[in-house]
């Protein structure tokens, strides 16, 4: 059995989880808006051509609640997402400030979830190295990229608030 | 892995005009199945197939279709692919139409003192829908502006306005400059008539600065009706000679202004008297450049005062 | 052929501190014959002759003076020579005097959320005349500020601001980071003492929106000295969870303010009644960050509404 978690690490987990969903919304919102690009389901194919991973919270899920390791998955999700976001970065002059800030809470919120590990003794020595990430060779795949990667940010950080509330 | 490319020509077209779109998909695409029927989709409107759909000699799969009409400034064009019961986007294209820009016109300039720099503006005529950069040119010349002499750096209007400010490093003053601006955007450029000018003549001269004066109880001439005035010209004009006028008027309704003509552009004591009709006068004046060319100051506040 | 030098040392004293300067006129210097007097003048003061004049080896005039107490913040020290009936002047040096900084002191931290920046404002303490450069300085930490994690770039206030603005890259939130302030001129540095934070700790709070909710006749229970009202956290902080603060006040002279207590952020209907002392009624709303560290924000601008 793990070590119970510190009430104010879950109170600003959660809060970092709704900042970045906010944050996450309103980008989504402008991509539609400034390009048509409204529906990530129909992006899944170029998707999977482009290589846009989705992280897995398998250790998170409500029936096989995992503390660890659902710890240690939200935090390599959190570290793939920010080198997503990161390989975004151009994707339009009016849009990069907001995309700016969404990497740089993603990155923050990993940084909360390390420092936790790493409190509970259960932080592994090395932060896991940054996988290789999509390259976008043009205009339209690095929005439609953009958008099928907040979305799947989106998914991702709905489990981790779930998960964050049982852990509570 | 190119599953989706889309090829527009002209990406700009006039609005209204046609346009030709054709979208391809590569052999070596894996995830669609080669026969895949290319459609489209033109911003939010329904989607339709292409006009034809044709394997090339490489075995790549072309779609074209021709947009007869485009009627949006900006659009954005679709390819997709059937895709279970949805659609798959392959690529997506932006589209501008608008039109080429008219000459500007009304170009008109005045040289600031307080900035030294020459401020330019003009009507840009109607609106091209497309992003349009304003260009002062300008080059020295002579009192015809026939003469070209050197090329002074272009002044870029920033976006959406319609006016340019040339620096004072570039201006050669007291010589003549032929000046005009260019319109360019996607579809064209044009240019406006030109302008022969040189900055000093062009000058925005402010009011003098009139003061009412308080002469001594002694030097009062006692003679009913009059008041005492003092003006010098606005400091950093002061080098130019001007010439001015003066307006008065009582503070009755409807009163007319009394103007007294070819005052010089600095005065310590001028007296005015004949000021019976209200026990208030409003006074006003305005200058101009003498003996050379230059525009008349607007007038300056009115100043109250009350006669003896 | 230099004909006159000054070297003064040290360029920058404490004010009233003395000042040591040489003036040195070379033996190639043609114009002056090598006897000349070599003479000083602080400001405009009086022109006073050196402490002591003699010739160094090499054949150069040295004259030496000290001036025992600097008392100008800033002045300018001539050399001279006896010229005619005259004198000319041959080297000018700028003395400096004033004060070490003294150790900046209420150091305050906000973070706006409009522009994603820490705000740090700080006292300068009393003035020192010198140029003084004011840095925030910080480097991340944990809890209690004692592990020293990565220093985070300067942060360089404007001249004469004691506030600098720390942007959002270089702040890592929901962390503890130590922060103070250096103060530097030529005389000396100083140091603030150090504040412990987390930014999201020290936001700066904006009242939520409150509104007159409309209620149609039906809904009206028709219970006099009610009203109803809805509110929604102020957009940029919605994320966070927030408690807040509901005064009402009747409005007549003198009346007090009654407080509800423990509301949550936002509300879309919310029956306020027993309001009989008066035909119209002030409202204001203040909300906090509810269980984690914050300050209040300001009460929102009174709305003055009618109770039915």
């Amino acid at each position: 059995p793990s070590l119970p978690l510190p009430r104010s690490f879950l109170l600003k987990s959660l809060e970092q989880v709704r900042k970045i969903q906010a944050s996450g919304s309103v980008l989504l919102e402008q991509l539609c808006a400034t390009y048509k690009l409204c529906h990530p389901e129909e992006l899944v194919l170029l998707g999977h051509s482009l290589g846009i991973p989705k992280a897995s919270l398998s250790g998170c899920s409500s029936q096989a609640l995992q503390q660890t390791q659902c710890l240690s998955q939200l935090h390599s999700g959190l570290c793939l997402y920010q080198g997503l976001l990161q390989a975004l970065s151009g994707i339009s002059p009016a849009l990069a400030p907001t995309l700016d800030l969404l990497q740089l809470d993603v990155a923050n919120f990993a940084t909360t979830i390390w420092q936790q590990m790493e409190n509970l003794g259960v932080a592994p020595t090395v932060q896991p190295t940054q996988s290789a990430m999509p390259a976008f060779t043009s205009a339209f795949q690095r929005r439609a990229g953009g958008v099928l990667a907040i979305s799947y940010l989106q998914g991702f950080l709905e489990t981790a608030r779930l998960a964050l509330h049982h852990l509570a | 892995e190119s599953c989706g490319h889309i090829e527009i020509s002209p990406p700009v077209v006039r609005l209204g005009d046609p346009v030709l779109a054709s979208c391809t998909i590569s052999p070596n695409c894996s995830k669609l199945d080669q026969q895949a029927k290319i459609l489209w989709r033109l911003q939010d409107e329904p989607i339709q197939p292409g006009d034809r759909q044709h394997h090339l000699p490489d075995g790549t799969q072309e779609s074209l279709i021709t947009l007869p009409h485009l009627n949006y400034t900006q659009a954005f064009l679709f390819c997709l692919v059937p895709w279970e019961d949805s659609v798959q986007l392959l690529d997506q294209a932006e589209l501008h139409a608008g039109y080429p820009p008219a000459s500007p016109s009304n170009l008109s300039c005045l040289m600031h003192l307080t900035t030294n720099s020459l401020v330019c503006q003009w009507e840009p005529g109607p609106e091209t829908h497309l992003p349009t950069s304003f260009i002062l040119k300008s080059f020295r010349s002579r009192a015809d502006c026939q003469y070209q002499g050197d090329t002074i750096p272009d002044c870029v209007a920033k976006k959406r306005q319609n006016n340019c400010s040339i620096p004072r490093k570039n201006l050669l003053l007291y010589q003549y400059m032929a000046i005009w601006v260019q319109a360019e955007n996607m579809l064209g450029s044009s240019e406006s008539p030109k302008l022969c000018l040189d900055p000093m003549d062009v000058v925005k001269l402010e009011p003098p600065m009139l003061q009412a004066l308080d002469i001594g109880p002694d030097v009062v001439s006692h003679q009913p009706g009059c008041l005492w005035l003092s003006w010098k010209p606005w400091k950093p004009s002061e080098y130019m000679e001007q010439e001015c006028e003066l307006r008065y008027q009582p503070q009755l309704k409807g009163a007319n202004w009394t103007l007294v003509f070819h005052l010089p552009s600095s005065k310590d004591q001028f007296e005015l008297c004949g000021l019976h009709q209200a026990p208030v006068y409003t006074l006003q004046m305005r200058c101009i450049r003498s003996s050379l060319p230059g525009f008349w100051s607007p007038w300056s506040p009115g100043l109250q005062l009350r006669p003896t």
